[in-house]
Parts: C-alpha cells; structure tokens; sequence
C-alpha cells in the first residue's frame, strides 16, 4: 500500500533517516522498533508528508503506485494515509464525537465549505463518527469532552480520529504509551481489530505487544534498517539484539556516526 | 440531557412540523428574547425617564445615541472575536477593516471614490465595504497566515499601522486628514431597508435621519436616534445570525478544530492555510460593514476612531469581558463598557454632573486635608472611564478569562441559547411532578 | 515606468550623494537610533526571557518622562549653573530608573506571575489593561498639578541646560548639542546592557534562562526571581527612555507618548528578533535609518507626511514575511 | 558509613507525562559514593525518573529523599543546590553562550569561577581550544563532554547522567565513557544508559526498570547480556 525507496532525512549534520527501503502490504501489520533516536518518528513525519525528505521517495498505491513525496500532511490524510500521535493530540474542548466527526468530515470533499448549511444536516459524518467510537470502545463517551477523558480512553480516542474518513493505511505511534498493563489488552485488541482492514504501521516499545499483533516486525536503528523479517526471525537477530543492547564490547559495529532523532520532540521515556 | 420528546396524539405529520417549530422557538428562545429586550429598550428608556427616578434612570442607562454604538461596534467587537476567539489567531489590526468600511462610505458621498458616484444606495455601499475588506483581508492574511501566535498580531498591528498613518497624511481625504473627513449635515441621509423602494427603507444619522411621531398610535415618539437604532440593529441582527450560521456549519466547526489543535486539523486532511483566510475574509467582511454604518451614522470619520490601535482595543476589551469564542458576547462586552463609560463620562447624562447637581454644596466643600468632595469627583469621576474599565479588564483577565458569556456557558454546560430553555423546563417540570 | 520618474528617481540620487546630505540624514539615523533602542531595550530584555510582550512598556516611558520631568523641574531654578542642570539630570535618571524598577518588579509579583502558565495572549491582553489604568492615573496626577496633557510639557523641556538646547556644526552640518548628548547616553546604556547581559553572573543567567529555562534551573538557578528582575530592570529602562525623551522637543512628556513610544518599541523589537539584544541594537539602527532616511526625503522630495512612520511599519512586514523570527531571532523559539 | 542515609531514595514514585501514567511506584536507593545504573527499554520510564528526582516532572504520589531529607515538592533550582547534577539526554546546551559561559552560569555563586572553569577543561582537554565558540556550533561529542563539565564546575555529588552515548560515534563514546570512569570514582552516579555492556561498566549495581517500575537490581559486574532476565526485559 505504500513504499519507499532510498528515503532519507538529515538534519544539519545528522542523518535521522538512512536510505529506507520499506513496504507495508495491504492489510498487513508491520511493527517498526528501534532504540530511542533510531529514527521512528521521523519516519512517520516523512510518510505523512510533515518532514519533506533529504532524498528518496515515498509512493502510495491507489490502483497504480502515485509519488506523493512532496505532498503536505492533509494531502496525504486526503489520500488515505492517517496516523496517531505518541502523546494524545486530539481537540481538546470539544466532544469526543466531534473529535472524529470533524475527522470524517474533513473526506467529505466540499462539505467543509458549505457555510450556510448546519452541522446537523450532515449526519453521515455524525454516523461515521459514532460507528467508529463504537468500534474503538468509546460509545458510551460520545458526549464526554475530551480533555476529561481518562488517560487509556483518550489513547482510544487517539486512534479513533485517525480512522475518521475510511483510511487505507494506518500509522499508530506508539498508541499505549503510558497506558496500564490492564488497559494495555484492550489496546491490543483494538490494534488487531483495526488491522483486520487496514494496512498498519505500529511503532512500539512493548515487545508484548509488538511480538503478539505483529505480522512483521521492522527495525531501524541510527536511521538504517537493520531488519525487517517476521517476529521471531527479528527477535533472533544478532544485530537488532546488539543495537538494543549496545555494541559498546564488540567493536566494528557502527560505523555510522550521529544517528539522531532530533524530529522526535522529547519522548515520554 | 437529550431533547425531550413529544408526546402529542396529533397526525404524525403535524406532530412533526409543531415539533419542528416548537423546537426552533426553544432553540432560539433566548435569541428571541435578547432581540425582544434590544428592541424594547428605547420605549423603556423613555418610560423610565418620566418616572419620578426618571433622571437616576439617565445616569444609569446608556442613552439610545449611544446604544445605536454598541450596535456598530458590537458588530465590530463580534467579528473580531469570529477570527480571534474561534481560530486562536489574535487579530491586532483589525481596525484596518473597520475603517476602510467608514471611509469608504464618507468618500463615496463626497465623490471622491472611482466608479461609486455619491448617490450610490447605502445598502448597496455596505455590502461594498464588507468586499473591500474582504480583499483587504485576502492580501494581509495571504501573507499573515505563515506566522502564529505574538508574530501573527504584530504582523496584521504592522499591516493596520501603515494604513492607519496612510489616512492621517492622504490628502485626498480633506484639507486636514489628520482631522478626517465629514459629509455634514446638508444632504440625504443614508437609507437601510430595502433598495429600489422606498417605503422599506429610513435614513439614518442623528442629525439627518428620519424621525417618526406618534408610532403604533400610542403616543411614542421615535426621534433620529431610535430610528437609526432600529433600522443599524436589524442589520446587526443579520450580520449576527450569519456569522452564527456559519459558526454552526461544518466550516464552523474547522475553525474551532484549528484553534484546538492546528497541527491534527492538519494531519486529518484540512488545509488549514485555506480556511485560516477564508474565516478571516469573513471576519474582514463582518468589520467592514460595521465601519460603514458607523460612517452611515455619524457621517463623519477620523483616524483615530476608525484606523486606531485603540480602536481594535476596543474589540479587544469587549470580547474579553463578554467571552473569547461565543460571538454573542463581545457585543455584551461592549454593552457593558459603553454604559461604564456612560455613566462616568463628562456629559451632561453622566454621573458626575448627576453629583454635582444633587449633592448639596456643603456636602461637595465638606472633605479632609484640603480634598473636598467635589475634588474627589472631578478627579476621580468625571470621565475616567478607562481607568475603572483597565482595572476590570486587569480583573476579568486574571479571575474570568472566559468572560461573562464563557463563563455562563460553562456553569450552564452548553451554548447559553441551547441550555437556558432545557433549563428552565427542567425546572418547570420538576415542579409540576 | 515614465522618462518623468526615471528622471525624478536619478535627480533624487544625485541629491542623496552629496556629502552634506549624507552626513545631515547619518547623524539624524545616529540620534534616532539611539532614542529608539532606548525605547525598546528594556522591552527587548522582557520579551527575550519570559516570551511576555509588555504592552505597557510604553506608558513606563510615558511616567518616566513625567517623574523625571517633576524631578528636574523641583530641583532646577534660574540660577541653577548648566553643570549642576547636567548633574541633576543624572540624578532624575537614577530616581526614575529606581522608582519604575520597583513597579515593574511589582506588577511582575502581584499580575503577571498568577498567568504565565495560561496562553501568550493573556499576557498581552493583561498588559493593555495595564496601559489603560496608567495612562490615565498619568491624566488624572496631570490634571491635579494643572500640567499640559497634550502639547510639551514647556517647563521640563526648559530645565535642559543652554549648551544642550545651541546647534553645533559637525562636518558641515549644524545639529543640536542635544542629539549628540542622545548618542552619548544611548551608546553608554547599550554598552552598560551589554556590560551587564555578558560580564555579570545575572547577566548569565537572563541569558541562558531565554535560551532553556529548565536547564537553567536544574543548575540550581531561581529562574522566578530572574524573572521578577529582568522585569523589574526592563521597566526601569523604559522610565530611563522616559527621561530622556523628556528633554527632547520631537517628543517631550505627554501622554500620548505612551502608545507612540510602544509602537515603535514593537518594531524595533520584532525586527531584532525573539531573545536577541544584539538583534535590538542592530534593528533599532535600521529603523532609525529608515526613519531619517524617509524624513530627508519627505522634506526634500515627496510630499507625504507619513511617509517615515509609514516606510517604518512597512519594513516590519517585510522583515516578517522574509524572516518570521526577526533579523537575530531563533527560529525554534518563533512559536511564542 | 552504615548509619548515614542513602545518598538517593526514591520511595514508591509515581509520575505522570502530562495525563500519561509514566512512573507506577518507583523504589530505589543509592548510598553514597555508589554508582548505580537505570536500565530498560525505550519508554519505561528512566529518563522520568531522572526528571521526578530534579523537580522537573514533580511525582504526584512517593517521595524523593536526598541524603535522608525528603526533597519532593521542592523547586527544581532548591533540589539542584543540594549538589545534584543533571546531564540531560540531548545535552541540552546553552546554543548561543560560548563553552565557557556554558560552564561558567553553572559555578555557585561567590565560588572561584576561573579556577573552577579551568579545572573543568583540564579534565576535558578537547576544550580547550573551543572555550570561545558558541556551544550549538561543537561536535556532538564536544556538547556532551561540556555537559558533563558543567556539572563538575558546580559542587555536585550526585549525578543524574542520561543517555550519554547516545547518537556518538564509538570513538567518542570511548572518550566520554573514560570521562565519566574517573568521574564516578569521587562521586554518587545515576546512569541512564541505553548501553547495556558500557553501562554494566561504569556502575557497581544496577535497577532494571519495566512498566514504570523496578523489576529487577543486582551487581553490575555480574549482570551479563544472555541473562534470561535481562534479555526479556532489554532485547527485542
């Protein structure tokens, strides 16, 4: 569903992406795991068009592979890519249904410039919104403002407002960052739920889970990729073993000098 | 918390349609009752004032020359509060469109405007005005629109202050642009109604506008000031449900998605830059016709009331008082202000001439340590209107940052306008079970 | 473009070179400079450490030319010699200086720290109610004394000493020994805000505290009470611009001074850019400039009145539209 | 030495980043002298806890105690002045300040600062010849090293150090990692390191951190990188 060749940015003198080769197939559900400063969220930025890449390209298949390497974010959200945010990122003050209402309606074409009509008279948007807030667990919140959410339900909400407006590809940024261990299952049942029907790239720090949902498991590491194999084969891997664990002891490794993520904006770590 | 249902045994059909409009009354009850109240004020204020408290009544209350203000620059007040409370973006030159609109009018009635010949209809220049600030807006939000935050204000204040000190020097004005310009007396006044006839339409203006006698038969009589009252309100009120429509439309809705969290506006698939400019062409549009039927009114035009930092200030303190991002209630805001100023100006009707004449002359030389009272008022008093109003502004910022409105709105749950009657049925009802 | 213009633009060059010109519209740019980055240091200071634009930075300036004005005009009389006028002016600077160092430190404990946490925009909208409470408390105190709201205040202005007020003649152009003594006390206030931003431990402190406040205080650092001071300082500045100013025909006390003074303390400050005094030093030379530049060619070729003020407010937008974060600004830090 | 308080306590810590529930009853304990290593994974909590340590992210719930005096709540600057050092991941210079204004804003006041300043580039050599430029302009291996120098000019005896290998290049990482081997011989050190064999070097002990909360210490000289334990806890 989306692929990229040689895909690489630096900042000034750090390269936090290397000349990524990657595809996601559809419906498949690849991790993305890396040390901290691997290049993760960069990675994202540059698939959603925030960051424009050094070099390389990204392409998204529609019927046919489209360039769309120079598009801006809601060009990409338009085209069907979607993501979540690490730290929650929703409208704060408004509902949790008007959260992804006003998500869905951002598919709706021309609907957002029609002035003189009411909101109500759009009540596709208002269906979509509420199926999904079903979907994720939240239907019982449609009237709840945001803001006043509890932590694990505003993760769910996070990734309600990224399925708003049928996407094809979802990108989940770490969706149970600082969600308990109970709360964690039902995360993972709603990442599988959604990875039924759409193709997902899942950034993940929790092996649990990461080995548990995973089709695939992908590994950057200083920018690179450094493997990207099914589960177990990656969990055998010499070398994702030795980035996580440091190659400080055995010497060659590395050559790579300054593989920073500055793109990230401070992780809850 | 759900609308309640009804329980009428009628045909289906006309269930629905009493439903239907019983349902628009409730919703727009407390609109309804807002615009009842306006419109009663200057029948009231003249009651009042012939009642023995008639000239307390007179300090207190705005006069209906002064209300006809609250309407125009309430206008002013909400459309800036349409750009600055509903996307975050704080518009600090917003007096640019303001006052484009009143010169507008004043150089178009003395033939000093291409193509727009002095007997253009006023409805036909408002609707001019709100356009030229709508072009106005496009060029400095094309720019302005690449900055947030303290660089966006100063930007769109930049923008404001090469007009503002372009009119206090163009000659082209009048003989003394600093002074501005003036239509006067002589000639007709601005008519609102409806173009082309003449029956539906009343001039405008204190000096020139029309005046009726004896309304309704019942021994009222409306002078220029309620006349023009009326006739500036209802394009107020039009003005207000148009800017409310589109608060409530799905564009409605981006905007305040923009000013919640721009970058995941964004990252759902808007392109914010687009519905940035085309709210503020609004707002622009909304700020342009209320400087012109601030020119309409009063016929003149200065820099320092129209191009003004302090002008947009004005704005600015409305919508603080009355609430950021509730549209109604900058115009609450200024209300408030106006009569604050009112009451404590130099005038005639002010307070302080009210003291002076009712105290009596012991009293105003009675005091301590050489401060009499009379001192106390003509220092304290007489016309230091923004002093109090700086001290409640201070106050409001510090205690009730969402204003008088905001704040309703939130002890209430929901729009006042949506909330009032659930609540006062609510009630109604508790009582009756 | 017409034979007409082009002619006009040539002749307007021609004119512009001759070295009498250049010298006359230098030193006007030297004076003005130096009023205008005594105007806007104090507010540059602010904004570059607290991210707070002080909307009632002007009217600090506003009351330190009525306080230092009332200080001169009670301490100097017909007989007082021109040294001693010199010597009390130096002293009316450091009372004004001390007196509105106090207010701001004040205002800063009691108005301003209850709402750092909230959004810029409060910030701004609690210092414009502070403009409206002292610009009219200074109305009120100049009505109680019987003073000159609107036009100079004649009896300040007079306390300047005779060889300030008499021309000189530098390089073939006569100016007014009071705008050279303008240079004099701009060029000494920069270097002693420099002296002050680099050679001082608190200076240090203002500095690495606008570049990352958490940092700063995890070296064990009140980043608060700098906060306070550098509040506190940059009011007393504004009072200092005040004093100065008061002495000067082109402005003397007044309160309209207030928003005049601002305005111009916002460009200049905006074009520096976020957190940069260098960059306020450098802006306030720009427009003062600009300024001198545009006046020459008011009085001497375009018949506009505004065109300084206009050019000025112009050069603003530029600046923004080509640099969001200003000549000297960090642009990671433009999001305030 | 037995009857002192411990140098660092932390006493059932619970810490939120923003609404997300980041530390879940942090227990830990470092006596004096000792340096002690904090391991984990990416987002389990260790960079928090440096933060919940300094005031910066204070902890809603538990208590922090510096040498025996319960410090949660304090202001950050009056938890600093108790002689705690941070070096922070990223290093977080002071960009525009020169090296030596960068180490200079960090001498208490009233000390020798000159003679502070250069004891500090005499453990850094490498400095020397930068002490002018401004600190955003060095290598990413100057920037640590005059981060780490910045908590020596003050007096410190307990250091926070986050992620200080990270994005170097190995050559620099060896330089920084001898750097802070002489260092931890004079002083308390809580490592954050995300390098398993090279924070197993530099520490006696180390507290292995899962989920916002210690699941496993022991001795650093004896932890090895095929324990079961620390493999599921660390690798992939």
């Amino acid at each position: 569903m989306i692929r990229t060749t040689g895909l690489t940015k630096r900042f000034g003198g750090l390269t936090a992406v290397d000349g990524v080769d990657f595809e996601l197939g559809q419906n498949e559900l690849c991790s993305l795991i890396g040390p901290n400063g691997a290049g993760k969220t960069t990675f994202f930025n540059l698939l959603t068009g925030t960051l424009a890449p050094t070099a390389g390209r990204v392409e998204y298949r529609e019927n046919d592979w489209v360039d769309v390497t120079d598009d801006g974010p809601h060009e990409t959200a338009l085209r069907g890519i979607h993501r979540s945010y690490q730290i929650t990122n929703v409208f704060p003050t408004a509902t949790a249904l008007e959260n992804v209402r006003v998500a869905a309606q951002a598919h709706g074409g021309n609907d957002a410039w029609k002035l003189w009509r009411n909101v109500s008279a759009f009540g596709e948007y208002e269906r979509e919104a509420r199926e999904i807030l079903d979907r994720v667990g939240l239907g019982d919140e449609t009237d709840t403002v945001a803001s006043t959410l509890s932590h694990g339900q505003k993760r769910h909400l996070e990734v309600a407002v990224a399925l708003a407006g049928d996407p094809d590809v979802l990108l989940l940024d770490e969706p149970t960052a600082g969600v308990s261990s109970d709360a964690i299952d039902q995360l993972v049942e709603l990442i599988r739920n959604v990875a039924e029907d759409h193709s997902v790239l899942l950034v993940e720090h929790n092996m649990d889970v990461v080995m548990d949902v995973s089709d695939r498991v992908a590994v950057l590491h200083r920018g690179e990729l450094i493997a990207d194999d099914d589960p177990v084969a990656v969990r055998e891997n010499p070398d994702v073993q030795r980035a996580y664990l440091g190659g400080y002891e055995a010497d060659g490794d590395g050559s790579n000098a300054g593989g920073n993520d500055t793109g990230t904006g401070g992780e809850p770590a | 918390m759900s609308e309640p249902t009804e329980t009428s045994d009628a045909p289906a059909v006309t269930d629905r349609r009493g439903a239907y409009v019983r349902r628009v009354l409730a919703d727009h009850a407390v609109h309804a009752a807002v615009v009842v109240a306006f419109a009663l004020y200057p029948i009231v204020y003249t009651v009042l004032g012939q009642t023995p408290l008639g000239s307390e009544f007179e300090v207190f209350l705005p006069r209906v020359h002064a209300m006809v203000a609250v309407l125009y620059i309430g206008l002013f007040a909400m459309s800036f509060d349409f750009i600055s409370g509903y996307t975050g973006y704080l518009s600090f030159g917003h007096a640019l469109f303001y006052g484009s609109g009143a010169y507008l009018v004043v150089l178009t009635a003395t033939d000093k405007v291409p193509l727009l010949g002095p007997d253009t209809p006023f409805m036909l220049l408002i609707l001019v005005a709100g356009l030229v600030a709508v072009a106005l807006a496009l060029a400095v939000g094309a720019v302005s629109f690449r900055l947030s935050g303290v660089y966006f204000a100063m930007i769109t204040l930049g923008f404001a202050e090469v007009a503002h000190v372009f009119i206090r020097n163009w000659d082209h004005v009048g003989s003394n642009p600093r002074d501005g310009a003036s239509i006067g007396a002589a000639g007709d006044a601005f008519a609102v109604g409806v173009p082309g006839i003449d029956a539906l339409q009343v001039g405008i203006g204190r000096l020139v506008g029309d005046e009726f006698g004896d309304v309704f038969g019942i021994g009222v009589e409306f002078g220029t000031a309620e006349v023009s009252y009326y006739a500036i309100g209802a394009v107020v009120l039009v003005c207000y449900l148009l800017m409310q429509r589109i608060i409530h439309s799905p564009f409605g809705r981006v905007m305040i998605a923009i000013r919640e969290n721009e970058e995941r506006a964004r990252a759902v698939g808007y392109d914010v830059f687009r519905f940035k400019l085309a709210a503020f062409a609004i707002s622009g549009f909304f700020a342009g016709v209320a400087g012109a039927l601030f020119a309409g009114y009063r016929r003149t035009v200065a820099p320092g009331n129209t191009f003004d930092l302090f002008f947009t200030a004005e704005a600015l303190l409305a919508a603080i008082v009355g609430g950021f991002g509730t549209l109604a209630g900058p115009l609450f805001g200024y209300l408030f202000n106006a009569s604050v100023e009112g009451v404590l100006s130099t005038e005639p009707h002010g307070i302080a001439r009210y003291l002076r004449d009712v105290l009596s002359e012991s009293t105003l030389s009675a005091g301590a340590g050489g401060v009499t009272v009379a001192d106390v008022i003509n220092v304290l008093v007489d016309g230091r209107a923004d002093l109090y109003l700086g001290i409640v502004f201070i106050l409001f910022v510090l205690y009730v940052p969402r204003g008088i409105l905001g704040t309703l709105r939130d002890r209430l749950g929901g729009h006042v306008a949506d909330r009032l009657p659930e609540r006062v049925r609510s009630r109604f009802r508790g009582r009756n079970e | 473009m017409t034979d007409a213009a082009v002619l006009s633009v040539v002749d307007v060059l021609v004119d512009l070179l001759e070295p009498t010109t250049l010298v006359r519209i230098l030193l006007d740019a030297l004076s003005k400079s130096a009023l205008y980055v005594l105007i806007a240091s104090g507010l540059s200071l602010i904004f570059g450490l607290m991210g707070v634009l002080n909307f009632a930075h002007g009217s600090l300036t506003m009351l330190g030319a009525y306080l230092g004005g009332a200080v001169m005009v009670a301490l100097v009389s017909g007989s007082t010699s021109e040294p001693v006028q010199l010597l009390l002016f130096f002293v009316a600077i450091a009372a004004t200086f001390a007196a509105l160092t106090l207010l701001g430190g004040a205002v800063e404990m009691t108005l301003i720290r209850p709402i750092y946490d909230r959004e810029p925009l409060f910030q701004i909208l609690l210092t414009f109610g502070l403009v409206l409470v002292l610009d009219e408390l200074a109305r009120i105190a100049v009505e109680l004394y019987g003073l000159q709201p609107r036009s100079d205040w004649q009896a300040a202005l007079g306390t300047a000493p005779g060889f300030l007020s008499s021309r000189y003649t530098v390089a073939g152009v006569t100016t007014r020994g009071l705008y050279l003594f303008e240079v004099l006390i701009g060029a000494l206030v920069v270097a002693a805000i420099w002296a002050f931003l680099t050679r001082t431990r608190y200076g240090l402190y203002i500095r690495s505290g606008s570049e990352d406040s958490e940092m700063t205080r995890a070296l064990g650092i009140d980043v608060r009470r700098t906060f306070t001071v550098v509040f506190g300082l940059g009011s007393g500045l504004a009072g200092l611009a005040g004093v100065v100013l008061m002495w000067d025909p082109r402005f003397g006390a007044s309160v309209p001074l207030s928003v005049e003074t601002l305005l111009v303390a916002f460009v200049v400050v905006i074009i520096g850019g976020l957190g940069s005094f260098r960059g306020t030093v450098v802006a306030a030379g720009v427009v003062g400039l600009t300024d001198a530049l545009m006046t020459w060619l008011f009085i001497n070729h375009v018949d506009f009145a505004g065109l300084p003020e206009m050019v000025t407010f112009l050069v603003l937008v530029a600046v923004l539209i080509v640099r969001p974060q200003g000549l000297y600004g960090i642009a990671e830090v433009g999001g305030h | 030495m037995s009857g002192d308080p411990p140098a660092l306590e932390l006493d059932g810590v619970h810490s939120y980043y923003g609404e997300s529930h980041v530390l879940r009853g942090v227990d830990l304990s470092v006596e004096t002298g000792e340096n002690v290593a904090l391991v984990g994974r990416n987002g389990v909590g260790k960079t928090t806890t440096l933060r919940s340590i300094l005031g910066l992210t204070p902890p809603r719930e538990g208590t922090v105690r510096i040498d025996g005096e319960d410090v949660t709540g304090e202001p950050t600057h009056e938890i600093a002045r108790r002689g705690v050092g941070w070096v922070p991941e990223e290093r977080r210079m002071f960009k525009h300040l020169s090296v030596e204004e960068n180490l200079r804003v960090a001498t208490p006041p009233g000390s020798d600062v000159s003679k502070r300043v250069q004891e500090a580039l005499d453990a850094f050599p490498a400095l020397r010849d930068h002490v002018d430029r401004e600190a955003g302009d060095l290598s990413g291996g100057q920037q640590q090293m005059v981060a780490i120098a910045r908590v020596l000019v003050g007096d410190n005896d307990l250091l926070l150090v986050d992620e200080p290998s990270e994005g170097l290049a190995p050559l620099i990482v060896e330089e920084v990692v001898d750097a802070l081997g002489t260092l931890a011989e004079d002083v308390t050190l809580l490592l954050v390191e995300q390098n398993f064999p090279m924070a197993m070097d530099l520490t006696d002990r180390f507290y292995l951190l899962d989920q916002g909360k210690v699941v496993e210490t022991g001795d650093s000289n004896a932890a090895s990188r095929d324990d079961e334990t620390i493999r599921r806890y660390l690798s992939a």
